[in-house]
C-alpha cells in the first residue's frame, strides 16, 4: 500500500492524525479508532522505512491510540457495574484534536494579516540615536523583560576576545584530546555544549582553539544546518585519532 | 503661541509621524505641537489625514495601533519595496505561527499548556518567539514549580498591525466549546504537562 | 509585466522613498519597479512628486542629494520634532537592559565583570544607566586598582515596581536555561572577575 505522505511536513502526532482523519473522510466526533490506529501505525512504519527519526511524541500517541482501542474492546458491562456513566475513551483525544485544529486555523488566519517587514514597512530610523543620550522619560519595562535580557545573555557565551592571550593552565593539545574523547562517546555534539560548558575564560579560548586545530587536522568536522543555526561538531572516523594530535609546541601556542 | 489651523496641523502631524521612530499617541503629538492643544483635536485631524491618504493614493497609509498612530506602506507594494531593499520577506515557520496563535488566543499560558495543545515540544520555537519579542513572560502560575506564564506584548500587535487583541481574527469554533469542556481540557493539559515532565525524568534516569 | 502609468509611478516611488533607509538613485528605483523602466522616466516622475509636495504643503520634502533622492522633514518643523522626541518615552535599549540585568542580579559587580559577561565594552551604556540613577556606585573592590563596584539604586526598584531586590524573579528557578549552563556561567563570571583584576594589576605593575 502506498503512502504518499510527506511525513516531514507534519508538525506532530496531532497534525498527522488530523491529516489521516481528513484524508480518509472520518467523522472527527466518532473516530473509527481501529482504523485510525492502523493508519497511524502504517504512517510510522513509512517513517521508519525512510529512516526518518521518529520523535518520541509520535510514539506516545501510538500507545495512546492502542490504549483507547483496547478500552473500547472491553465489554461495556464493567463500566455499568461501577454504577457510573460510561465515558467514551476517545473523548480526550477528540478534544485535543478539535483544539489543535482550531489553533492550526488560527495560525493560518494570523499569517494572512499584513505582517510588518513582510507586507508593510515603516520608515527606518536609527532608534539608538535618541535612545541613548536623550533625557526624556523612560518607557516602562516589564520586569520579565529584565529576566529575558539576562536569559539571552547567558545563552550566548561571550565571544573570545582577540586582543588577549590566554595564559595556559590547560594546553590546547590536552583540550583537543578531551574534545575527541567526548566525541568518541557521541558521534556529534553541539558546538556550544563543548565550548559553552568551559568553566573559565581561558578554558573557553583553549577549547575554541582546540576545536579549530582538530578541524584543521581533519579529526572533526564543524557543520551548520543553515545560517545562524546551531553549529555541530562531528567526529571523523579515523582511529586512533588522539595519536594524530601533536604537542602544543607543534601547534605554536607556547 | 498662536493656535494652529487645521491645514497647518495636518502638515505638522504628517511631519511628526514621518519623523517618529515608532507609533505615536495623540497626546504625545498634541504636547509636541502646542501646550493648549487638546489630544481630541489631534485625533480628529489624524482622521482627516488618514482619509486623505486613502483618497489620494499616497504611498503609505496612516494606521492606528495599540501604541499610537504610525505611517506604513501598503501591503500591495511589498514586492517592490523588498526588491529595492534586496531583502527576503520576514517569515514565521508554521510551528512558530501555531505556537504564537495558542499564546495569543489563550494567554496567559505555560509552556506545558502549549506543548500539550500542539502535541510536541515547543522549546526551540518559544525561544525564537521570545527573541523576536512576539511573546514575553507575563508572570508565573500559582502551581508547584511556579511555571512561567507567557503572553503577547505590544510588539505582537505592532507586527500584525492590530490595535488590540480584540482585533485578532475570531476563531470559528472558539466560542462553541462549552465552558466546562474548556475547563476539562485545561486541567487535562496541566496533568499532561506534569506527566511529560515525569516521563522525561524517567527516560534520562 | 505591464508598464506603470504616471499616477501609479508616483504612488510607488513615494512608497519606495518612504521605506528606504537612505537616499536612493533613480536607477535603483527603476530597477525595483519594472525591468524595462528607464531611470530618466523615474527622474521625471520624481520631479512631479517634488513639485506636488511643495504645493500641497506636505510634512516632508523630496530632496535630491549626491547619493540619490530622499524624503526629509522641513527645517521649520525641527523644533516640533525635537519636542516630540523628548515627550515620547525613551525605550531602554537592548544593551542597556542586558547591562542592567547583569548588575541587578550580580551586584556588586565591577565594569570588568559586566564587560566580560556581555562580551563588549559597556562604557556608554553604563553612563546612561548611571545618569538615569538606575545604577549607582556602591563601593570599591578590594583588589589591585580598587575597581568601582556597581549596584542598583532606589530608582531601579521604582522603575520595575519592586519593593525590594528580593522580589526579583530568582534565576535558578528560571527553567528555560539548562541548570548546568547556569552554573557554568555563575562560576565563569567569578573567575573572570578575578582574572581581569589580576591582569589589570599586572599591567599596572
Amino acid at each position: 500500500m502506498a503512502y504518499h505522505i510527506d511525513l516531514e511536513n507534519f508538525k506532530g502526532p496531532l497534525d498527522l492524525l488530523l491529516h489521516l482523519i481528513k484524508q480518509h473522510e472520518m467523522d472527527i466526533y466518532d473516530i473509527p479508532i481501529a482504523e485510525i490506529t492502523a493508519q497511524y501505525l502504517a504512517a510510522l512504519d513509512t517513517m521508519k522505512s525512510l529512516n526518518l527519526e521518529i520523535a518520541g511524541e509520535f510514539l506516545v500517541m501510538a500507545s495512546t491510540l492502542l490504549h483507547i482501542k483496547s478500552r473500547l474492546l472491553l465489554p461495556s458491562r464493567e463500566a455499568a457495574d461501577n454504577d457510573e456513566e460510561e465515558v467514551d475513551p476517545r473523548e480526550e483525544l477528540v478534544h485535543r484534536l478539535l483544539e489543535y485544529q482550531k489553533y492550526k486555523e488560527a495560525a493560518q488566519s494570523l499569517e494572512r494579516l499584513p505582517l510588518l517587514g513582510r507586507d508593510v514597512f515603516v520608515r527606518q530610523i536609527a532608534d539608538e540615536a535618541m535612545a541613548g543620550n536623550d533625557d526624556g522619560e523612560l518607557q516602562p519595562v516589564p520586569l520579565f523583560e529584565l529576566v529575558e535580557a539576562l536569559r539571552r545573555l547567558l545563552q550566548e557565551p561571550p565571544p573570545p576576545p582577540v586582543h588577549e592571550v590566554a595564559r595556559e593552565r590547560l594546553s590546547v593539545a590536552e583540550r583537543a584530546r578531551q574534545v575527541l574523547e567526548l566525541l568518541s562517546r557521541r558521534p556529534q555534539l553541539p558546538f556550544l555544549d563543548v565550548v559553552g560548558l568551559g568553566c573559565d575564560r581561558e578554558l573557553l579560548i583553549v577549547t575554541f582553539l582546540a576545536v579549530l586545530e582538530l578541524a584543521k587536522l581533519g579529526l572533526v568536522r564543524i557543520l551548520q544546518g543553515q545560517h545562524h543555526a546551531a553549529i555541530w561538531l562531528h567526529a571523523v572516523e579515523q582511529r586512533p585519532a588522539a595519536a594524530a594530535i601533536p604537542v602544543d609546541e607543534a601547534f605554536g601556542y607556547c | 503661541m498662536k493656535l494652529l489651523d487645521t491645514a497647518e496641523l495636518k502638515t505638522l502631524i504628517e511631519a511628526l509621524l514621518f519623523a517618529a521612530p515608532g507609533p505615536v499617541r495623540a497626546g504625545q503629538l498634541a504636547a509636541a505641537l502646542h501646550p493648549d492643544l487638546p489630544p481630541a483635536r489631534v485625533s480628529a485631524v489624524v482622521e482627516l489625514l488618514a482619509e486623505e491618504y486613502r483618497q489620494t493614493r499616497r504611498g503609505f497609509v496612516l494606521q492606528e495601533l495599540a501604541e499610537g498612530y504610525q505611517l506604513r506602506t501598503r501591503p500591495e507594494h511589498a514586492e517592490y519595496i523588498r526588491r529595492l531593499h534586496h531583502s527576503r520577506p520576514v517569515r514565521l515557520s508554521r510551528a512558530a505561527l501555531e505556537t504564537l496563535a495558542i499564546i495569543a488566543y489563550r494567554q496567559p499560558v505555560t509552556r506545558a499548556d502549549v506543548d500539550y495543545l500542539r502535541g510536541v515540544d515547543s522549546g526551540a520555537v518559544m525561544k525564537t518567539l521570545l527573541d523576536r519579542h512576539l511573546v514575553r513572560m507575563v508572570g508565573r502560575k500559582d502551581l508547584p514549580g511556579r511555571p512561567v506564564l507567557y503572553g503577547t506584548g505590544p510588539e505582537f500587535l505592532e507586527f500584525f498591525g492590530l490595535r488590540s487583541l480584540a482585533e485578532l481574527p475570531s476563531l470559528p469554533e472558539f466560542n462553541e466549546l462549552p465552558p466546562d469542556l474548556l475547563e476539562a481540557v485545561e486541567s487535562l493539559s496541566t496533568a499532561a504537562g506534569e506527566a511529560f515532565a515525569d516521563q522525561d525524568g524517567k527516560s534520562q534516569g
